[in-house]
This record gives structure tokens, sequence and C-alpha cells, in this order.
């Protein structure tokens, strides 16, 4: 295990920039975010980002092509995947899992190249927790937030920053840093997550019935009753991964990129004549499932969230996967 | 796909010398959807026409661009062209390459650059048009004359004498209007009466006019050419079809202290009674509020005197709907009330007069009979004063008016002069802020008062009246003389603004024709449509459009008259097709385009929608009636939800042409 | 901010049809000459002008948009430059407040005896906006020829 | 307060008066409260909530409400009053279906609020007259029941209840607002300033369409952003000037319809300050054409759909340029 | 670097031929723009194909993979891309990916089943590829039947092909049926799931079977008063794709993705899923 000072910790970051991209999670207008890192800039006291790691694996927006029409033929030009090296710093436990559920889908043949290209690219430098807030509930799935994993996993205790690879490209970006001391970390005081009001939430069960019988639940009518329908859950989920491809005609050709969508959209599945999901209720319906049934089916069991309890804090209405798990366990809302 | 066809002119040298045609028939030709591409010297002759319509055939095009002069110039020209060939006029667009292309620029790679960027914008445009059809609509050939005034009466005279069959409504128990009460007309002096009467007459007479009176406009339907109106008859308690007019029953009644508003209560008349005796209808009415039959059920005097047995106690109100093309608004004017003008005292003093009751005391058939009397105690008035602009070109308009009322000056000149001429040992002072005379022999009219009668026209305006030992103490400055005045006089005659009848409010609802701030009706455009209502089929006739004389109001009413006849002598109405057009999907019935519609085009009904899993869903939604819409777009931006659309400039097509000029 | 020598503009010119694209035309009559940067799009009325043609102008490259319509009072449609000039004087004030430079939209009341006045505004925004040089903040960098 | 919610909401089930009641839910933290449809006066009393959390504005749910069978009642606050009217006057409310219950109001607390003052890991919170006791995972502590309200309650324009069929507490008064303050701030910045200004919180948006949803004046049965026909359409914004154009034609949109309810904020998990574009042409609106409350009667025209003779023309405006 | 192309990236294909066989269904042929056929593929299995600024969208290849030189579309006119479609002359490029999904079990379960195919309307579209390709290699089936309903004569789409060769063979028994009767019209008259009822096939047969949901219920319905088991019979799906990878989210049901575990389906398999297409 290496250690760092924290007093000096714009030096290590300075000394990563130096080399290649750096994100940190840091206060821009108001807001923690994932932001390149430049001299100056500093690290969050947030506990978390208000929107997700996935960002920088699976952007909001990302081009994917541009045609050229000329009468009637077509061209195309695909847009390049990125090729520059990259670390993510002060990732959460919770976070780092969900990249584990984003490969799942985006890895599986055939690969989405661009995700592809991203991860191959990136060097994950995670954070433990040490303060969580009473939204988290990483631990209820299986997450330790004091062993985040990645490529390095690291730790604030006191004064220092204790750092270990996990990964042979965690060892080469912590080779690459000089003036690493070794260390021993001090064993962390870990009860404040026995105090977490969320930790005994029990997702076991989902797998364990039928999934027409959770899909005929009673529920889901007087949950979705006052859903918004809007994409706020969606789009801060770090695990929520659909999106919709769309053309921007620029008037100079036409530009094909890929945005993030939401399941909880009106028009998600809307076709020529209808949807399938017609009111709120089915759509609500079908990303609880996805999260809690049908994900966990398609890949062993993994459920398809992390604990990161962004939803918990961000949802208009307070609505969000804890209370929908708690009802469908307990069959009535 | 679209197949395009683009025809470039040159307009002789007046385009081809600044801008390279061939150039841009050449370049426009890559355009996506551009088939065919051409230029030619004169797009507009016959043989331009012919090359164009050759065109459309031989390659099947779908949609026409033509570069060429404004399209105010030739559009209506180039859409009979393209129709000819057998496309639709509205697949036409024109690129505007010459009054804001050639003729403005001199250098020739310039204009040549900008011609084929208006040519793209016109080609982005021209894909995403729809064939458009003028739709037509039936028109009902009677009229409706709201208001029997002089306007009234001579619109519907003029229409009648076309040909179509006209209903006046009128709200009084007679047709005449405000001109009936005035004794003389300016600037020449002769008889109301004398010219009005006939007028009246002839319009009883005349087999294609109805004259409903004693009724008011209920319920206005429809649009031009197919209006539903509802009118409310009131009751009369009296069957016009027996009654001879005898007038006995209104010399035996025993209710003798009804206010006589013919004489603007400066007399009483009967609780059954004939307005005047040239009344047309010539019928009585009993009023209701003073009638001791109708009260307490005791009397019933006049039916026993009628030999015509023509009183009918029970009778009701009664609603008539009727089918109109077109609708005259013909509702006049009325005096302002004055409640607020207390300096001038005239609601402590009965000789305080206005210059309507002026006309009523100088009149021979007055309260009485044409001597100039002082209300308060009938003696001979020596000295009187004349104010101009009472509640007229009042700033802030709080009190009064902010207009001028235009016929008070000439009104008082003529209230003068008969003044002086009847009674020359009198002394007449008229205070005013400005002399207004404009109009055939009116300079010279108000000359005359000053100069051959001897009226005291003072500039300034009267401070104060106070009624003191029977006189009227007037308080005045004279602006000119810059001193301060005080008469004694024994008459005070104020000439009272004049604004629009109070039920034109109500009525311009229902006819959802726009009024202006002062409740006058809007006309469709200050100089050039003046006696239409920007709702379509709705015409203006007299002081009900703003104030007016006499002669004004006869030649607008005459005006209005034949803005009728030309409508009513077409079987159909071609509609303009560019109308707005809702998406009933999309509309969420908030109002807010009718709120902005000038033309009240648009209404709403509750229609029911297919809702998720088979329910059905009962939303309000707003539909355009494209006879009466005539293409503004307000609507169109006031949509929140964006279902409004204007066909021929839709949302969509104004877009691609934005972004073909910009690309 | 500097004066880029080279800089042409883009300029959109809404008019209405019965006053202003009238008194563009009389302009061109008359041989009024005015930038050929300005591209004019005929609309019924000024109402018609939706923010969102302004807006969508300003992203596809333009760097000045002006409405020009009927005078107040001299509407073909009676009212209909009075919602304009509510709409346009709300839009633009709101723009004002987002940094967007004041001057980059225009409204002008041209009537079509105004062929002179037309053509004068078109010189004196062409150059105003020459001066301000090119939208920067409302540009959308993929409609950038590249 | 919380009582006589709960008994009035149940009371009305009880005697008929009302099929369903909309109010809120119980959640796990208190603070996390979510609106909800009651059909029996039992689960009122289970379930139901009424406590300063209870900030949303539920007219808006009363457009799809009132469309069902049966009447429903309501608890609203001054300022959804407001959302209601107004919604009423755009005829998408039926208001024969609606019971409305105006609940007199004297702030509304935000759970970012209570994080704005520092307090992480908050698990439980009390209401205890002027105070709120509230735990978190690391301390007790009771701060002012003024520090945690939300910051729109700051500027509150009006405690009076319009249109309600009974009331719940007294009737209340327009108050002097200073909500213009932000407003007045921003226009006194130079262009530049307020360009920064605005694209540092415009690009932090996510286009979760959460201000949108949320927002009464939105009530279209399709957004213009969500119509593929509009020329408008986009669902992310993918360049900085597809964020401007949403927020600017969605403030277009609700000019002279916006209550200046404080939703959009409320909800914008990416915390951008969305209300100050409608304040704006609040602001502008009551400046240029004479007061204007959305909502605040059912007469008034608004603004938008109105004009007089003599507007003034664009060239008044002199955001922050007043003084030169 | 060389980077692999994305599965969302299209290749520029050619529609070489375009035939109108029902008022609102146009037949396309593409091609690469080397001129070959520019994918091998499965009966059922179905393609992206796209204009640039108007959209993509799935679409059922409707030759048969025996066809050796151009792939087929029959397309009905009912949305955005296809309006485009429809609009377009011979010649035009579009952009093309695919093949996926999982297509029909056409050399494992099929092999040597009596077949029934059963389509309505548009329905015959991802059957054709089938029939075909059960047609190439007759000896590996047992018997064929065809039965296909459409609202008239002149919305049965392939109905020259179907005459001039399908009816013409040995051991292929087509049925055809319209909605309403017609003057020109000598066959069978009425709705297909009565149809079958009337036919009442063996039940030893495979059913492969595709049209619109209703058809679809009624039919199902009227096989299993026959006698036939949910595992005997085949559809396929069309529901709403942006990747067709089992990425975008949006086409499952339940936790099945139709573009990736279908578009066809065993509707044993559909009875453990949610009704949500």
């Amino acid at each position: 295990m290496k250690t760092w000072k924290l007093s000096t910790l714009d030096a290590l970051f300075a000394a990563i920039a130096g080399k290649q991209t750096l994100y940190i999670p840091a206060d821009v207008a108001g807001q923690p975010v994932f932001a390149r890192w430049e001299p100056g800039l500093a690290m969050t006291r947030a506990l978390n980002t208000g929107r997700s790691a996935k960002d920088l694996f699976f952007p909001q927006v990302e081009d994917l092509a541009r045609f050229r029409v000329a009468g009637k033929t077509v061209s195309v030009s695909p847009a390049q995947a990125l090729q520059e090296p990259f670390v993510i710093f002060g990732v959460r436990a919770c976070d780092c899992r969900s990249f584990d559920i984003l490969d799942s889908v985006f890895l599986a043949e055939p690969a989405d190249t661009f995700y592809q290209a991203r991860r191959e690219q990136a060097t994950v430098v995670t954070l433990a927790c040490s303060q969580p807030e009473e939204t988290c509930f990483c631990t209820s799935l299986g997450i330790d937030p004091q062993a985040p994993g990645g490529d390095v996993s690291c730790w604030m205790a006191e004064d220092t920053l204790y750092l270990q690879a996990n990964t042979e490209k965690g060892e080469a970006l912590l080779a690459s840093l000089p003036r690493l001391e070794d260390g021993e970390k001090p064993d962390a005081d870990s009860s404040v997550f026995d105090k977490l009001p969320l930790k005994d939430l029990d997702f076991s069960a989902f797998s364990g019935k039928a999934l027409m019988d959770w899909f005929n639940s009673p529920v889901w009518e007087r949950l979705s009753q006052s859903c918004l329908g809007c994409g706020s859950c969606t789009f801060v989920c770090p695990t929520c991964q659909c999106y919709d491809v769309r053309d921007f005609d620029t008037g100079h050709g036409v530009q094909r990129y890929r945005c993030w969508d939401s399941c909880m959209y009106s028009d998600f599945t809307m076709m020529a004549h209808g949807t399938n999901r017609p009111t709120q209720k089915e759509r609500f319906r079908q990303r609880f499932m996805h999260k809690l049934v049908y994900h966990p089916n398609n890949h062993g069991g993994q459920i398809g969230c992390v604990g990161c309890g962004r939803c918990l804090q961000k949802c208009p209405i307070s609505m969000n996967i804890v209370k929908v798990a708690n009802a469908l366990k307990e069959g009535k809302a | 796909m679209q197949r395009i066809g683009v025809f470039v002119c040159w307009c002789g040298s007046n385009i081809a010398a600044t801008v390279d045609v061939e150039t841009v028939a050449q370049t426009l030709a890559k355009e996506p959807g551009v088939v065919f591409s051409t230029d030619y010297q004169y797009m507009c002759s016959q043989a331009g026409q012919e090359l164009i319509q050759e065109a459309i055939r031989e390659h099947r095009l779908t949609g026409v661009v033509i570069c060429s002069c404004s399209p105010r110039m030739h559009e209506a020209t180039f859409r009979k062209t393209v129709e000819k060939a057998g496309l639709n006029p509205y697949l036409l667009e024109i690129a505007n390459i010459r009054e804001q292309c050639s003729w403005i620029h001199k250098d020739k790679l310039t204009a040549t650059q900008k011609a084929v960027i208006l040519g793209r914008a016109a080609i982005a445009k021209v894909q995403l048009n729809a064939p458009l059809t003028a739709g037509k609509s039936p028109v009902t050939k009677r009229a409706l004359v709201i208001g029997g005034g002089i306007a009234g009466i001579q619109t519907a005279l003029d229409i009648a004498e076309a040909g179509f069959p006209v209903d006046i409504v009128e709200k009084k128990p007679t047709i005449g209007g405000k001109m009936t009460q005035i004794d003389k007309t300016f600037p020449t002096l002769d008889c109301a009466a004398c010219i009005l009467t006939p007028k009246m007459v002839d319009a009883s007479q005349n087999e294609n006019i109805d004259i409903i009176s004693y009724a008011q406009v209920e319920k206005v339907q429809g649009f031009v050419g197919n209006f539903s109106v509802t009118i409310r008859k009131k009751a009369r308690y009296v069957d016009e079809h027996k009654c001879t007019g005898c007038g006995l029953c209104t010399e035996k009644c025993p209710q003798k202290k009804v206010p006589n508003e013919f004489n603007l209560g400066l007399d009483n008349r009967r609780a059954i009674y004939i307005p005047f005796a040239q009344a047309v209808p010539k019928v009585a009415t009993i009023d209701p509020n003073y009638c001791a039959m109708l009260k307490s059920g005791k009397c019933g005097v006049c039916a026993k005197v009628c030999t015509a047995g023509a009183i009918d106690y029970k009778q009701q109100d009664q609603l008539i709907t009727r089918e109109y093309g077109a609708i005259v608004v013909a509702t006049g004017f009325e005096p302002i009330q004055l409640d607020k003008f207390d300096e001038f005292a005239y609601s402590q003093s009965p000789d305080v007069v206005t210059s309507l009751e002026f006309e009523r005391l100088m009149n021979a058939a007055g309260p009485t009979g044409g001597t100039l009397l002082r209300p308060s105690d009938g003696k001979h008035p020596h000295t009187l004063v004349f104010v101009q602009c009472v509640g007229s070109r009042c700033d802030g308009a709080e009190k009064g008016k902010s207009y001028c009322s235009k016929i008070c000056c000439m009104y008082t000149a003529k209230h003068a002069m008969l003044t002086r001429e009847k009674y020359p040992d009198t002394e007449v002072y008229v205070f005013y802020i400005d002399v207004r005379t404009p109009g055939k022999n009116f300079d010279e009219f108000y000359r005359r008062a000053v100069e051959e009668y001897g009226v005291h026209y003072i500039k300034g305006m009267v401070g104060k009246v106070t009624p003191q030992d029977g006189k009227l103490k007037v308080q005045a400055s004279d602006l000119l003389g810059g001193r301060q005045l005080r008469i004694d006089a024994d008459m005070v005659i104020l000439a009272a603004a004049i604004e629009p009848d109070k039920t034109a409010r109500p009525l311009a609802t229902m006819l959802t024709a726009s009024m202006d701030t002062n409740d006058f009706f809007t006309e469709a455009h200050p100089k050039l449509r003046p006696v239409e209502s920007p709702t379509a089929g709705i015409f203006l006739s007299g002081a009900c459009q703003g104030p007016k004389d006499i002669p004004e109001t006869v030649a607008q009413a005459s005006a209005a008259a034949a803005k009728v006849i030309g409508l009513l002598v077409k079987d159909s109405l071609t509609c303009n097709p560019c109308t707005a057009k809702p998406d009933e999907l999309m509309c969420n019935g908030c109002s807010s385009c009718e709120k902005v519609c000038p033309y009240g085009a648009i209404t709403y009904v509750d229609k029911s929608f297919r809702g998720p899993n088979r329910t059905t869903l009962i939303r309000r939604v707003a539909q355009v009636n494209p006879a009466v819409c005539q293409g503004c777009g307000a609507c169109t931006v006031a949509c929140p939800s964006g279902a409004m659309d204007l066909l021929g400039f839709s949302n969509q097509q104004i877009l691609a042409e934005v972004d073909a000029i910009c690309r | 901010m500097q004066v880029n020598e080279t800089f042409t503009p883009t300029i959109v010119a809404f008019c209405c049809n019965w006053c202003s694209y009238a008194g563009a035309d009389l302009s061109g009559t008359n041989r009024l000459q005015y930038p050929a940067n300005v591209k004019i799009i005929r609309i019924p009325c000024s109402c018609r002008l939706n923010p969102m043609f302004i807006l969508r102008a300003f992203q596809r490259g333009a760097d000045g948009v002006i409405l020009c319509g009927c005078h107040p009072g001299d509407c073909h449609y009676t009212t209909g430059n009075y919602y304009a000039r509510r709409r346009m004087t709300l839009l633009f004030s709101l723009l004002d407040f987002m940094g967007i430079e004041r001057e980059r939209t225009r409204v002008e009341w041209v009537s079509a005896a105004e062929g002179a006045k037309f053509a004068a505004t078109m010189n004196d925004f062409t150059q105003t906006i020459t001066r301000l040089g090119p939208n920067r903040r409302l540009e959308d960098l993929r409609c950038k020829v590249e | 307060m919380q009582s006589r919610v709960i008994e009035k909401a149940a009371s009305l089930l009880e005697s008929g008066a009302c099929t369903r009641v909309l109010g809120w839910k119980a959640g796990a933290f208190f603070y996390d409260v979510t609106p909800a449809v009651f059909t029996c006066a039992q689960e009122v009393r289970e379930q139901m909530v009424f406590n300063p959390f209870c900030g949303a504005n539920l007219s808006k749910y009363l457009i799809a409400e009132s469309r069902k069978e049966g009447r429903i009642a309501v608890f609203l606050k001054p300022c959804d009053t407001f959302s209601f009217v107004q919604l009423q006057k755009e005829h998408r409310i039926a208001r024969d279906k609606v019971w409305a219950v105006g609940v007199q109001c004297r702030g509304m607390c935000d759970i970012d609020s209570l994080k704005e003052l520092g307090l992480k890991g908050v698990t439980a919170v009390e209401e205890a007259e002027d105070d709120l006791r509230v735990t978190t995972l690391y301390q007790e502590k009771t701060i002012s029941r003024k520090e945690a309200l939300s910051p729109r309650c700051h500027t509150c324009k009006s405690r009076k209840l319009l249109d309600c069929d009974e009331l719940i507490g007294d009737q209340g008064q327009d108050l002097p607002s200073s909500r213009f303050a932000q407003v007045e701030a921003l226009e006194a910045m130079t262009p530049e300033e307020r360009f920064a200004f605005w694209r540092g919180e415009l690009s932090k948006c996510i286009r979760c369409n959460a201000c949108r949803n949320v927002c009464p004046a939105c009530s279209c049965e399709k957004c213009v952003f969500d119509n593929p026909n509009s020329g408008v359409q986009n669902k992310a914004a993918a360049s900085s000037f597809e964020e401007n154009l949403f927020h600017i034609i969605r403030a277009f949109h609700v000019a002279g319809r916006c209550t200046d309810c404080g939703e959009c904020t409320r909800v914008c998990p990416q915390h951008i300050p969305l209300h100050l574009l409608n304040r704006k042409f609040i602001k502008d609106m009551n400046e240029f054409y004479g007061p204007y409350q959305a909502g605040g009667d059912f007469d008034a025209k608004p603004p938008m759909l109105a004009f007089t003779l003599d507007d003034p023309e664009a060239s008044i405006i002199t955001n922050g340029r007043d003084g030169q | 670097m060389n980077l692999t192309r994305d599965p969302l990236i299209p290749m520029v294909a050619q529609v070489t031929d375009i035939r109108a066989d029902t008022p609102d269904v146009k037949t396309f042929r593409v091609v690469g723009l080397d001129g070959k056929k520019p994918m091998e593929h499965i009966p059922g299995q179905c393609a992206m194909l796209s204009m640039p600024g108007v959209g993509e969208a799935l679409f059922s290849i409707t030759s048969s993979p025996t066809n050796e030189d151009y792939l087929e579309f029959s397309i009905k006119k009912c949305g955005c891309v296809t309006n485009w479609l429809h609009a377009i002359e011979p010649g035009q490029q579009l952009t093309l990916r695919g093949p996926y999904g999982n297509g029909f079990p056409v050399d494992t379960d099929f092999l040597g089943k009596d077949l029934l195919f059963i389509a309505g309307g548009i329905g015959l579209a991802p059957l054709r590829s089938v029939i075909n390709y059960v047609r190439h290699y007759r000896e590996r089936y047992g018997s064929v039947d065809i039965v296909y309903g459409a609202r008239s004569k002149e919305d049965l789409v392939d109905y020259q092909e179907i005459l001039t060769q399908w009816c013409r063979e040995d051991g292929i028994h087509v049925h055809l049926t319209i909605d309403n009767p017609q003057p020109d019209w000598e066959g069978h008259v009425g709705f297909v799931p009565n149809y079958v009822k009337e036919l009442a096939f063996d039940t030893g047969k495979t059913v492969v079977m595709c049209g619109p949901p209703i058809m679809i219920k009624f039919t199902l319905a009227g096989l299993e008063e026959l006698g036939f088991r949910r595992d005997q019979v085949y559809t396929t799906f069309e529901l709403k794709m942006k990747c067709a990878l089992g990425k975008c989210g949006r086409c499952n049901i339940g936790d099945k993705y139709v573009c990736k575990d279908g578009p066809v389906f065993r509707l044993d398999q559909m009875t453990q899923l949610p009704d949500e297409y």
C-alpha cells in the first residue's frame, strides 16, 4: 500500500494529469460533478457527485457517425472512439460497481465499441467512504463502501491518502507516480455503516419468485400514480443505460448521435401505431422490473442497483427504488 | 420524393444584368429534390408560362420554384400557370431575385450568390408545401341591420333597393334614432324631421325590409355568409298588426306621470304611448314599469277604449331566429352621463341642459312647443352660455373621453345661431377650446354665427357654474383676452361628449367584432376598409364606429350597404386556403389562440379521443373556421403546445427557409 | 471586441407580407442598395414570427435577426403587430437577460411606402452586426462548416 | 396542522363528499413525502401525512384526476391555489370534480436547505413549534424552521388562498415580496457576466424534464420538445445551443401563465435556478404592461394575449444599462 | 489504430428495384455498393434500414437466404421511415445494418416437420423468407400448408409469386382468404382465425404465424381448440427499437429483448412473459 499526504493532493493530481487526462469529483457551478482536473480545481466536499460516474463511459450525448447525402447517394464517416487514456479519481464503491452492471450490457456481444474504448482507456481510482448519507444502501447490495475496488482503491484517513493497486492498470498508474511512500492504512471505523437506516434492505426476494408475480403485483398502480414521468431518476442513476439514436441535420450533413433516454418517458416505446406501454404505470413498472427482476434474470442474479441513493435524493416526488422494493415485498403500497 | 422544377427568370436585363441566371439555374439544379432547372428571358410571358407548364407535365413535377420578381407582382399569375398544368397552385414558391436582389446589388458575384440562397430557401419551402384547396361556403342572401337610426335605415334601404331582404332590429318602439330628436340640421338649417321621416316611411313600406322594433339581438352564431341570429322581441302588450296607431289609448290612459324619454324627461307621457307622431311602426306600447294593469291588475282602460282590440296584457317576449349572410352594426351613440361634471351644476339646476335637451326645447314638437323657455320657471332666457367639449378631449380620460366628439362645434354654432335668430334680445356666449369646422360649408356656417349673428365665441373653459338667485353664475377664463369672466346666465348648455350606445359592448362580444378602448367598433383597416369589421361579414354603419355627423353617417351607411350587397350577390364565398389549422391531438384547449384571434374564427368543442387501454378521453379542442380565418398567424405563436399551425406558412416551412438561408 | 475586417454577417429579416415586404420591394424598385447579407423571409404578419424561428436562425448561423412589420395601428390584420411587439419585447429582454447581445435582434416598423427606411434600416443593422462580430453566444457548433 | 388536514381528509371520504383525496404519503425519513391519492379514511389515518416538507404543488395532478369519475379533495397551499386558478382559466381542470381545501402556510421546508446548513445523513426530523429537531447519522441538532425553509418561501408573494371550497387556517394576504431581487442583481451585471452565469447554470442541465413535467403551466398534451413535427424536438441537449433553446422556449411558453410557484427550481436535480427565467418575464410584464399575477383571478387577460395601442417598443429593454 | 466498426454504424446499400405489392406495401430490393448481396441471414431475421436525417427502422428480411443476389424487404407505409421509402426511386442509396435477431429454427426444430404457415396482411413478409427457404430445401421438411388472408385481393402481398410459384408446387397447399366478398374473387371469404378452424388441420403440424395481434390472439384460440399446443406455435414480434443490439433498452417483453432474444418466439415461452406487446 502506498501513501500520499492529503495536504498535497493537488500535487498528486498534477502528477497524474501530467500524463493523462484526470477527472475528479469537483464543484462546478455549485454542483458536484466529475470534472476534468486543471490546476486549482479542488475535490468536492460532497459525498458523491450529482450525476454518476457513468457519464465518463457513457456520456449523455455521443456522436456515432456523420452522413453526407447528395442526390441519391449516401456516405458514412464513423465517429472515432476515444483513444486517449484517462484517469477517473474518487469513484465511490457504488459507482464502481455500476461499471460492472454497465459492462454486462455494453460489452455483451456485439460489444459497444465506443463504451469499450472508454473502459479500456480508463484507470478507475476509487475512494472509500467514511461518512455515508442516510440515503446510502450499497451495503445491502453486497458492496463494501470501505473496500471500493476499481484499478486503484484509495482511503483517506487523518492527513494521509492510502492507495492500493488492484489491477495491472492500477499498478502502472501508481508506478508512474513519483514520491509515493509505502504505508499501511489504519483500520477504519465502520460503525456508522451499521446505523444506516436502509442497510437491511433485502433484494434477494426478487429473483426468488416468478417474474409474472412481480409484474402483476397490485402495487404498481398506486406507486406510479404520482410519478411525473420525468427522467431525473434515470439520468442520475449510475446503472440506467437506455439510449436513443437520433439524427441531426446540420445543414452540411447529418450527424447521428446517441443520447440518454428514459423508460419513464411517454415516447420511449412510441411507434407509428401507438405504444405498448401506454400509461405511466407500465413505464414505471418497466423501470423497476428491469432493475429488480429482468436484469438479474439475464445477468446471473446481478441486481441493477448499486445503492448510491441518488434517486432517493433527486426524485421530485420522493418516489424511489427503496419504496418500490419494500412495497413489492409487502404486496401493498 | 419531391420532384421540383426551378425556373430562373431574366426579366429581360432587369435580373440577368446583375445575376448570372445560368449559374443560378445550374447551382439550384443540384439541390435535393430538384429534377429540372432552367432559365428564360421572361417567365411571365406566354412562352415562359408554357415552358413551365411543359416542364410540369414532362418531368412530373411535384413542386415549382420560380426565381423572378416579387411574389406580390406575379404570384397570382404563376399560380394560375401551374394550375393549368394540373399542379395545385399552392405547390408554387417564388424567390424574389429582382426587387430583393438584382435591383439592390451591383456586384454580379454577390447578387448571383444571394440569388442562389434565395432560390434554395424557396426550394426548401416548396418541399414542404401541401396542396391547398380554397373552400367554398354558401351565402344566405339576407342581411341584418342592428339599430334603426338614420345609419341603419339608410343601410337597409340601400340593401333592399338592390333586391335583398333585410331586417332592422331596433331596441326602441320606433325607428329613427337620435335624428328624430333633432330640430334643425347644420349647415343647411333644414328640418331634421322633414328629411328623416320620409326615409322612415320608405323603410316601413319597402317589401324587402322587415322592421323588428322594440327588440334586441340575443345570440349570434355562425360566420360570414352563414349567421344565425336570435332576436328577442320584447312584449309591447299591443298587437302590432291590430293597432291602427289612432292614439286614443294614449289620451285615455290614467297614468300621466311617466317621464317622456323622447323629450329627455323634460315632460311626461302616459303609461301607454307612441313615442312621437311620426313613429314607425306607429303602434302603441305599454310601459310595464308604469302600467297599473300590468303591475296590479287594476285598470284596463286602454283595452276598453281600443276599438281595434289590439291590447294584449298577456303578451310575452318572443324569440325569433333567422339566418343572415351579413350583419351591419348601426348602434349609434348617446351623450355621456354628466354626473362626473358637477362643476357645471347639471344636476343642481334644471336650467343647465345638454345640447340634445336644448334641441328638444327648440323643437316645435318638443315640450315647449318650440318656444325657448327656461325649464325652471318657464321664462324667456336672455343670457345663454354654451360650453364646448364637456367630456370630450379630456386628458387621462378618467372623467370623460380622450377623443373629440366631432359634432359639437357645429351643432353649437347652429344652436347659437338659431337662438340669436329667433330671439335677437339674447346674449349668447360659446366657450371653446378649439373650434373645429372641417367639412363642406362648415366654416362658413361658423363664421356666420360669429359675424352675422353676433355670437360671442370665447376661447377658454368654463370653470364653474353656480346656481344663485335664479341665475347661473358662470365663472370662466378668456384665454385670448387673458382675463377671468363672470357671466350671469339664464341657461347653460353643455355640449356633452358622445359615446357608443351601451348595448354595443355586449353586442360586440356576441359578434366577436373587435372594439377599441372607448367601445367604438374597430374597422378592418383604418384607411382601406373603414366600413368593415375585422370579423368577416360584420359591417359598420354610423357612429358606432366613431363620432360622425349626419352626412358622414349616411355616407358610411351607404358604403356599408354597398359592401353588404357585394357580399350577398355572391352565391358562395371562396375561402383563403392559407388558414390556421389546429392539431387536435396536440391541442389542450387552453383558449390562448381564441384570445388573440381578431376574427373570432376559433371556437372550441369537446371531442372524444382514444385514451390508453381502450379508454375514451373527452377533451376540449380548438377548431378554426376556415371561412372566417384570414391567416395572420397570431394564434400559431400564442399556442404553447405548437398545436396551431398556418397552412402555406407552416412552422416547418419557415424553419426550412431559415435553415436554407443560414446554411 | 475586435472588428473583424473580413467578417460578413448573415442576417435574416422576417418581413410581414403587407407592409414591410412591400417596403423591401419598393426599396428594390427605387434601386436603394443595402448589403446582400440580408435575406428576407416573407411571413403573412409580424405576429406569425415564432421565437423558435429566431433562435433557429441563430443556431444555423445567423448573426443578426430583424423583424419588420406594419407600423402599430396599420396592421393588415388590425392587431397582429401589437402582439408581435409584446412578444418580441419580452423575448429580446430575456435574451438580453441571458447575456445574448441586445443588438443582435431588432424590431422595426416599415410601411409599404418606406422603401428608403427599409434600406436604411438594413444598412444600419448590418453595420451594427458587423461591428458586433459573429454570433458566438447562440451558435450551434454542429452547424458550422468544418 | 397535520391532524386537522388528516381529519379533514378522512371526514371528506367518510361523509362521501369526495371519493378520493389527494394528499401526501409518509416516507422513511420524514422529509421524503410522496403525493398520493387515498380512497378510504382508514388509509388516510394510517398513511397520510402533512408536514413542513409537503411542498409539492398538487394542482397539476388535478388535470388528470378531475377527468376521472367522482370528486377528488385536494389540499392546496396559497401558492398552489394560484396554479389551481390558472389551470381553470385554461380549461384544464373540471372544477366541479374538485373539492379544494386551502391550507394556510408559513413556508415549507426543504431537505436541500438542511443540507446547506451542513447537516449530513438526516435520518429523522421532528417538528416543534418554530423549530425542527433534526437527527442525523452523526448528530442531533435543533434548528429554526426558518433556516430550513425552501429558498422560494423566503420570497413568498402571497398567502391568499384562492378559489377554495374551505380553508384550514386563516385566509391570508398578499405579502410584500423581494422576489425580484435576484433578477435585479443579474440585470445589474454586464451582458458578459450574465452570459457566463447562465452558461454555467444551463450547462448543468441534464434534460431530465423534471422542471417541465412538474410545472403546472406545462400542461400541454404533448410538449413541442417531444413532438417530432414541431421542428425543435430534442431529447438531450446535444449542444450548448439546445440547452439554451429548451429553457428559453419553455420560459416563453409559460410567460403570462407561470404563477411563480417555484416548482421548477425545487425539482431540478442539478439545482439550476430556472425560476429566474420565468421571473424575469414576470418582472418585465409587470413593468411594461402593468401588474399582472397569473392565476390571481379569473378575469384578467394574460399580458401575452393582450395589448394596448401604446405598448413600449423593444427599445425599452435596458437591463443593466440604466445608467449608461 | 485499427478499431472495429461499431455495430451501430451502418453500411451504405442501394435500392435496385421497387415493386408495388399492394396499395400500401412495396417490396425493395437491396444490394451493397459492390452490387452484391450485403449480408447473410437466417429466415426471420431483421435488418435496420435508414435514411440519414429521416430515421432508422427495423424490417424483416423477406427474401430467402437461398437468394444469393440481393435482400428484399416488404414494407408497409405507416410511419416516418416507411413514408420516405415509399417515395424513393430505384438507385437511391440508404444505410443498412444487421442481420439481427434469432430467426426461425429452420435448421433445427423445423426439420422434418409438417409446417403450417398462417399469415395476415403484411404478416406474410417475415414468413415469406421461411417459406421460400423451405421450398428451396423441400426434402428437409414434411408437408407445407399456407393460410394467408388480407382485407381484399389487392392487399395480398406477393400475390403474383403465390399464384405463379407457390400454388403450382407439389406438397404445398395454399389457402387464401379475404375479409369481404369481391367481384373478381372466387376463393374463400372470411377472417383467418375462422378459416384455420374450418380447415381443421392435423394437430401434428408445427405452426408459424405472423399477423396483427388480434389475428394472432383469435387464431391461437382456434388452434388450441383444434388441439394444438402452444409449444407447436412460433410467431415473430415487432416493437420499437433503436439499437437492435439488446442495449438501448426498449424492446423488451419482460426479460426478453425482441431484437436479441427474438423476434421469433415459441408461444409457450410467451406465457411466462408480460403481454406488453
